[in-house]
């Protein structure tokens, strides 16, 4: 990405003149607009950053920012956004996509681009419900979801996102929450300084479809005991008074309370580059676990872009800049006077 | 006198002949491809013209001997111009019994016929299904039948050499071949210099090779069993560099220029499928032009990765049969919506479903115009010939990039294996494709259009002050916005069909075949084109008012072939479907055309057609 | 003297009307939609026919008092017999200006527009980008214009019951249809009947919802404000029982009934889309009824799953909107290969791509017919009215079942939520839907076929000695073991183009709505039936010779349509897109059929069609 | 399942007319041969087993089964497949996929019938080619692979079946090879068992396109010391000599040699409902590694197809038996005299 001569951008650079058409205290409000706040530190001219989505209420976001955006079809953005990585590496490319484009529909295009690991920035907004058809449940729901779709309740066993992206083997995952301002803002800011593939899941209120469904999790008195919040390094200490954390029993992880015995050092240790503890943490939620947020993963690989471009500089590189004239005429000619 | 290429006397007489049919068939594990590509190689080289016919078998290796496992290839060689890679067949070499029985039935009554003797055990006849032995029933007695030692002699020539069996028997084909090459009077140069660049690092095998060739060569001269050889003149071939070229090698080479002359890298996002795939293949060894391949994950995203690409300032293009044009739709669909170049191209074979992958069919041309929901109007252009298909594809990128809309490129699983001559176009010679990307702010908008090409602007991301967001939605007919208004809805429908109109611009003035009014006009499009030519040109040999048009343009129609059509009496659309391309010219210009069908998953004969000219001309 | 339903004498004089066309718009969440549905049931009970449209916005819940965010919903309601929603509107109930201005162009001169005067504040005329007010600027001068202080009186009336004022404005849609109940005469008990059952848990807000019901009842009946009010006599309507029943429901209830008729488990496999989703909301409610519903992971595996229960021996459907269609083709290509029931049914929306998800269109035919690879011909039914869709749907499982096909069954947006009294069937009186699985392996080939349908035995998994393998491959014709034999592969695509034209059988004989020979018929398709059932009436009440074919059955069409197009001088095709049953008419009868082609997302007005109809006969 | 009064069958009731058209050497016979040997076992009558496929090699599998079956269409086998088992939970249903089949274009339809759970019997024949179209690389094929669609080799990073499966959260993982017969015959055993999707990765040599893909896991020489041979509670050990084996360092797995202070009590023992030790496993590669083998995970949850049928029992319960006459009825009539 050139990031040379960028002149200094502002928030109000990366908005569009388009009226925003979410509902009125949706979720997807605070993620536009800590995307906007963090794009300028991001050092990227705008010109050079594209949104890619599918179809959702969250998939609405490109239009909103100032940047070059494609809103495509339903599930289809990671495999559009790949075509455009690889063959335009100098672009930061993002994918916004939800719980039903990204992980119904496009769970396919999903887990390869993360498995191909291209340099693709992904937010997930985790609604678990579809919002843009009013209200069906979605593979995010948890089982016996009443919706329209399913007035007994639905059948399935829900999909954990994070889970999914780590059996996709993804170099880079998080989860924040629309709410949380300054946290989502770091997230987003990790996310962009990944090389490869990064996969966020941003859990977001649809106040209308499925409203509360993070109530617990975002409530002001509940948020302390509800949140772990990850930073690597460091222990996994959660609640109002910071007196609980997660220890590890054998391969089973546990919630302690400190004290009696119980000390710091006997926690788990965050570490974003342990696969396991990505496992872990991946699969903690409540309610006998608090819901872990922050980095889960990170690795360094090569991406698939590189790798691709790498293989034409090498051709180019070994057989010389293609001439078209002396292809055509390789192999078994003859001429006829 | 002649000499042969070994260099000794020819000691036989040689009759002439104008053109002869030949197919080799044999087992999958028995070189039959190579024999014919080889065969096909030595015949250009002593000048005539050709056409060929691989037919592979469905399975990758079917166990020996067996009938679904038959792998064959035909080549039709001539003094005059060739069409096609003929109908029935002159002579025919067979392997073993199952290609006997499955290929008998072409050959021509008094056909030549040359078998391998030592195929025909009682096991094999077994697999072939064959209850009495062909070779003893009196069942081949109207044909020259040459039984022939390949086996055997292969075996005998190379004793010396101390070869596995199995390496022994893979040198069968090239025994074939040498007799083959010396009934026919072909120059083995070609094949000896094959053999040993092929073989370069495996010396034993290039010389067990080269003496199976030989002691084929020298077996049809010295041993008793031929009579006399059999000479094809050169044909009247116009005057340049020439390759044999397949139709998939071709559409690859097409896209290649086409990218190459807009300065532009290509693009290629696909998912591999019968008989698409080569195309892929052919691309990716070609990285060093800027051309990049993806296999996808599954079609959905071999034709999304390209509209990534094209939306990125790419030539964009993905390949596929039929099967994978079903899941394209949706995506080429978003294509039209916003507008961008993209070639889709649809290398058809036998349906509906899986169907029958290794075997071409013309029935996807309705799908093409119209399998996708709503009015979405696409340019649909179609190869005639396996060289064709180079310019069709160039001409699919040129369209695309011009008029900055999706075109559908049809081929089919014949075109894709079938190879003829190619006169090698000077790049420079080829028409120019002319990309400006717009990178000027002022007055932009992202739907302000071309007044020649209703073309909206191409712009690269990366290019400041022009940022811009597309998508699916209905769009307003000049900013882009997401527009619910009505009549903003119908605008943007009918501009989006007057776009396609406005190709009709670019479209030649249509060639008719033989005079330009008469009794019947035959229009085709696609692979019969080889058939319908020989066809009609042997009624116009006999002084009949018949003519042939082959659409390239499927949509929009040339704008002078209403007019062409009104000047025949009758129309006749031969298809390898059951009657796509007349429902369209039916309906376009209410002409009571009539379909000559045939689905079987293989070609038209000439005479197929001549038949049904015939009757028609009688009516 | 007629009462009010109050029981109070009515004061002021009652002018009687034939019909009149009302619209009720707002913002989305002024529970537009609800008193639409309310005033429709009020008539329907005051024993009128009627016609509705609900117009929802594309956004889930768009800002207050945008023009994107207006929600509206329209009744026509007369004492003859009803086609459509109507035309042009009697009368107009805005609740805001952005209802005012994006809905007054369809009210008639002097028609009666009825405004919330406390919604037309400086910032609400702005959100509705008015620079003026136009209660101000003279453009309401041609319209019997009625200030109405809604949400002053609502307050006011509810003032006692202490309610958040967020509650009291949600009444306010009551205290409209109060007024307008007065004005119209219309009975009010249904609409109080509703309110009660509905908010039987929540007895505050039944409270405030009947007062403001009533408060606006009497509003009209005691302001000066209404000269008079109007009457609708009942229509002359047919003895029976009626249910007011939307398009979607209607499908819903059709595959319901088929399956119960058949006697077998319903599966539906589906994917929420844009309007279809309301027929898989409404089945997973029936789930006593046997019914299965699968919302599945995306359209592909909605309609494979579909055919993996029809293999199972379950009624098999799936539904969707065009994007979805495109994804299913793969699949629908196969189940006309294994030749399976199934019925896919698409409820059009305006496309191309996402289009416009919420607005009607008729442009997915072309690829119903032909958007599969291959020769795969199915059978494709279409729906006429709202209360059609019942039929269309039972059709469609009766069609695939008899005739072991696929088959597309096409709806659309409008249809979907549009609504109309549906005179109830008794359900011994639906055809019989006989199915007789195999149970015989004396004699069993997987397609061996009946000699009358062509249609192969279907055999549930589970029965013993039948034990068999389908699949996408080519089929040999009887055993339906794996075949690429070239005139076995021709003979099975004939065989199934055939069994296309043994449907014929179960078409009866097209009716012809006016004489059976004349000037000019009026050919249509699907959700036009309304628009163009009522223009052609105007004509044939002046006696003119216009009559009006709408057909049901689009693949194959009915054996004797050919000769009925014979008997007219003209044809016309109105369809909601560029032309396509045009075309298909065109290539099949070679008639000169002209098109009058709307693509706005609505459906036509009456007019429109009746002028196009004019200008035809005048040529 | 009505297992009730079936007539003992043998392993001949289960082959078919139809010649079997793999290349000979194909590691499909051996497949083949297991599960026709093992199926009479199972005690289902024969009607009652469905076999359903995509495309591929692979996929032609039904044709060779003497039971019901479907060859569908390429990917989506797992869809069809749910849709027969929802409807018809008396039937046994198997899915036969291939790499390419149920990984690449497949890929959504199989994580969701694994996270529905639905009782499919999945096996996954993984050549990490594809056979069919003739030798372009897989989702499964090593980074670096040069085959006809990669002639400069991929640039993809693999997709790891298991982890995939466990991404998903499936309720039965398990891995075993096309040779070792007595393996493979005791996997679809435990796979026919489970109630549940149960997913089975069958390593399988595709000797035309990719001759000795697992040429290490197979040969008598090196076998032992390459495959981990799981059984559960037992120690993961393996070798020739079995004198080496799995042990945990904190939460990282090292191949460590008996003796020397180390003890089979060291090493760590095999947990098939333990998630962390499935994990674990299906990380594990070669050459760091050797190859497990066996059962990776089981876990007891309710299935898709019954829970959708519970929900039919209980409507009818609670509502009766539907009544079309009296739906059509309800709500807002009137009747016109
Ligand atoms: C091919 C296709 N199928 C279905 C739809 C309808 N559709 C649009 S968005 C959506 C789901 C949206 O859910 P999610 O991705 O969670 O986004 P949200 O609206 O909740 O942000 C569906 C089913 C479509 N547009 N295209
Ligand atoms: C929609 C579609 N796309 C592509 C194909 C072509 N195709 C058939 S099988 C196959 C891949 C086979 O690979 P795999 O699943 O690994 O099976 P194998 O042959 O290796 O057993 C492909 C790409 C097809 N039949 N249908
Ligand atoms: S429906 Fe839900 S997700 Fe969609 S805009 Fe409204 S609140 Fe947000
Ligand atoms: S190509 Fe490979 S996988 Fe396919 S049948 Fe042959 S050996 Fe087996
Ligand atoms: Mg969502
Ligand atoms: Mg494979």
């Amino acid at each position: 990405m050139s990031t040379a001569s960028a002149p200094k951008l502002t928030r109000k650079d990366f908005v569009t003149d388009q009226d925003v058409r979410w509902c009125p205290g949706c979720g997807d409000y605070s993620i536009l607009a800590q995307v906007q706040k963090v794009f300028p530190e991001l050092g990227v001219p705008r010109e050079n950053i594209v949104f890619i989505s599918g179809i959702g209420c969250s998939s609405r976001f490109p239009y909103y920012m100032n940047t070059y955006g494609f809103h495509s079809i339903h599930g289809r953005a990671p495999a559009i956004a790949t075509g455009l990585k690889v063959s335009r590496p100098d672009l930061m490319v993002w994918v916004v996509t939800g719980d039903g484009d990204g992980l119904s529909i496009g769970g396919n295009h999903l887990i390869h681009a993360l498995r191909r690991n291209v340099d693709l920035k992904i937010l997930l907004f985790n609604n678990r419900i579809y919002g843009l058809t009013k209200g069906q449940y979605s593979p995010t729901s948890e089982l016996g979801k009443i919706t329209k779709s399913t007035p007994l309740g639905s059948a399935d066993h829900p999909l954990n996102p994070l889970l999914l992206a780590l059996g996709a083997d993804a170099t880079f995952i998080a989860r924040t929450i629309d709410v949380e301002a300054k946290h989502q803002q770091d997230i987003i800011r990790r996310a962009a300084e990944h090389k490869g593939s990064a996969f966020v899941e941003i859990l977001q209120n649809c106040n209308v479809y499925n409203d509360g469904a993070f109530a617990a999790l975002t409530d002001r008195e509940t948020k302390a005991d509800t949140q772990l919040v990850l930073e690597h390094g460091k222990p996994m200490i959660f609640g109002k008074n910071r007196d609980r954390g997660i220890r590890l029993n054998g391969l089973t992880p546990e919630v302690v309370t400190l004290g009696n015995g119980v000390s710091t050092a006997d926690l788990l240790v965050h570490d974003e580059h342990d696969p396991v503890i990505a496992f872990l943490l991946s699969r903690m939620a409540p309610p006998e676990f608090p819901t872990p947020i922050g980095v889960l993963r990170v690795e360094q690989k090569p991406t698939f872009d590189a790798l691709m471009n790498r293989q034409i500089e090498e051709a180019k590189a070994k057989f010389g800049e293609g001439d078209l004239e002396k292809l055509l005429h390789r192999g078994d000619v003859w001429t006829v006077p | 006198m002649a000499t042969n290429p070994i260099g000794a006397p020819l000691q036989k007489p040689v009759q002439e002949r104008e053109s002869v049919v030949i197919r080799f068939a044999g087992d999958s594990g028995d070189g039959m491809q190579l024999t014919g590509m080889q065969f096909t190689t030595e015949s250009v080289l002593a000048g005539n013209d050709i056409g060929t016919l691989p037919d592979f078998p469905a399975e990758i290796r079917a166990p020996a001997g067996t009938l679904y496992g038959v792998s064959a290839f035909q080549v039709n060689f001539s003094s005059k111009n060739v069409y096609t890679a003929g109908d029935d067949l002159d002579a025919l070499v067979v392997m073993n019994p199952a290609a006997l029985k499955t290929n008998l039935p072409d050959l021509k009554p008094n056909g030549i016929l040359i078998y391998d003797t030592a195929e025909f055990t009682e096991s094999n006849l077994k697999k072939a299904e064959y209850t009495q032995n062909p070779l003893e029933d009196g069942s081949l007695d109207k044909y020259q039948v040459y039984p022939v030692e390949i086996t055997k002699i292969t075996t005998l020539a190379l004793k010396d050499l101390n070869l596995p069996n199995r390496s022994v028997m893979r040198c069968r084909n090239f025994f074939a071949l040498g007799v083959v090459s010396w009934l026919f009077n072909r120059p083995i140069e070609p094949t000896q210099k094959w053999i040993k660049e092929r073989f370069r690092r495996n010396p034993e095998v290039m010389e067990a090779n080269l003496r199976a060739l030989q002691a084929g060569y020298h077996y049809g001269e010295n041993t008793e069993i031929f009579a006399s050889s059999y000479e094809v003149k050169p044909a009247p071939i116009a005057p340049g560099t020439y390759r044999n070229i397949t139709g998939n090698t071709a559409t690859a080479l097409g896209f290649l220029a086409a990218a190459y002359k807009a300065g532009l890298p290509l693009f290629l996002g696909s998912y591999p499928i019968t008989p698409a795939s080569d195309v892929l293949h052919e691309l990716a060894t070609f990285k060093n032009f800027n051309v990049y391949t993806f296999q996808a994950e599954d079609e959905i995203a071999g034709v999304g990765s390209a509209l990534g690409a094209a939306f990125g300032g790419a030539i964009g293009i993905t390949t596929t049969a039929g099967p994978g044009m079903n899941l394209k739709a949706e995506t080429i669909g978003l294509a039209a919506a916003v507008e961008l170049p993209l070639v889709i191209t649809d290398i058809q074979r036998a349906g509906p479903s899986t169907g029958m992958p290794t075997k071409p069919e013309q029935a996807d041309l309705l799908q093409a115009l119209y399998g996708r929901h709503g009015e979405a109007p696409l340019p649909v252009i179609a190869a005639a010939t396996p060289a064709d298909c180079f310019y069709a594809a160039f001409e699919a990128v040129r369209i695309a990039v011009k008029y900055m809309t999706p075109v559908i490129l049809l081929t089919d699983g014949y075109l894709a294996n079938a190879s003829e001559p190619w006169l090698l176009p000077a790049v420079s010679d080829l028409p120019e494709i002319k990309v400006e990307f717009r990178t000027d702010p002022h007055g932009f908008f992202p739907y302000l259009r071309d007044e020649t090409t209703l073309a909206r602007p191409w712009v690269r991301p990366g290019t400041p002050g022009l940022e811009h967001r597309i998508g699916g939605l209905e769009k307003d007919y000049l900013t882009g916005n997401i527009s619910y208004a009505p009549l903003n809805h119908e605008q943007m429908v009918r501009v989006r069909y007057r776009k396609m109109a406005k190709i009709t611009q670019d479209i030649p003035p249509t060639k008719i075949d033989g005079p330009d009014r008469g009794k019947l006009l035959v229009i085709g499009w696609g692979s019969t084109y080889g058939s319908i030519a020989a066809a009609v040109k042997e009624f116009q040999e006999q002084g009949k008012a018949v003519s042939h048009v082959h659409l390239r343009y499927l949509n929009p129609l040339p704008a002078d072939l209403g007019g062409i059509i009104a000047r025949f009496d009758k129309v006749l659309v031969p298809e390898m479907n059951m009657g796509q391309l007349l429902r369209v010219l039916r309906a376009e210009y209410l002409v009571d055309a009539v379909g000559l069908n045939k689905i079987q998953g293989r070609p038209f004969k000439v005479a197929e057609i001549a038949a049904r000219i015939a009757r028609m001309l009688e009516e």
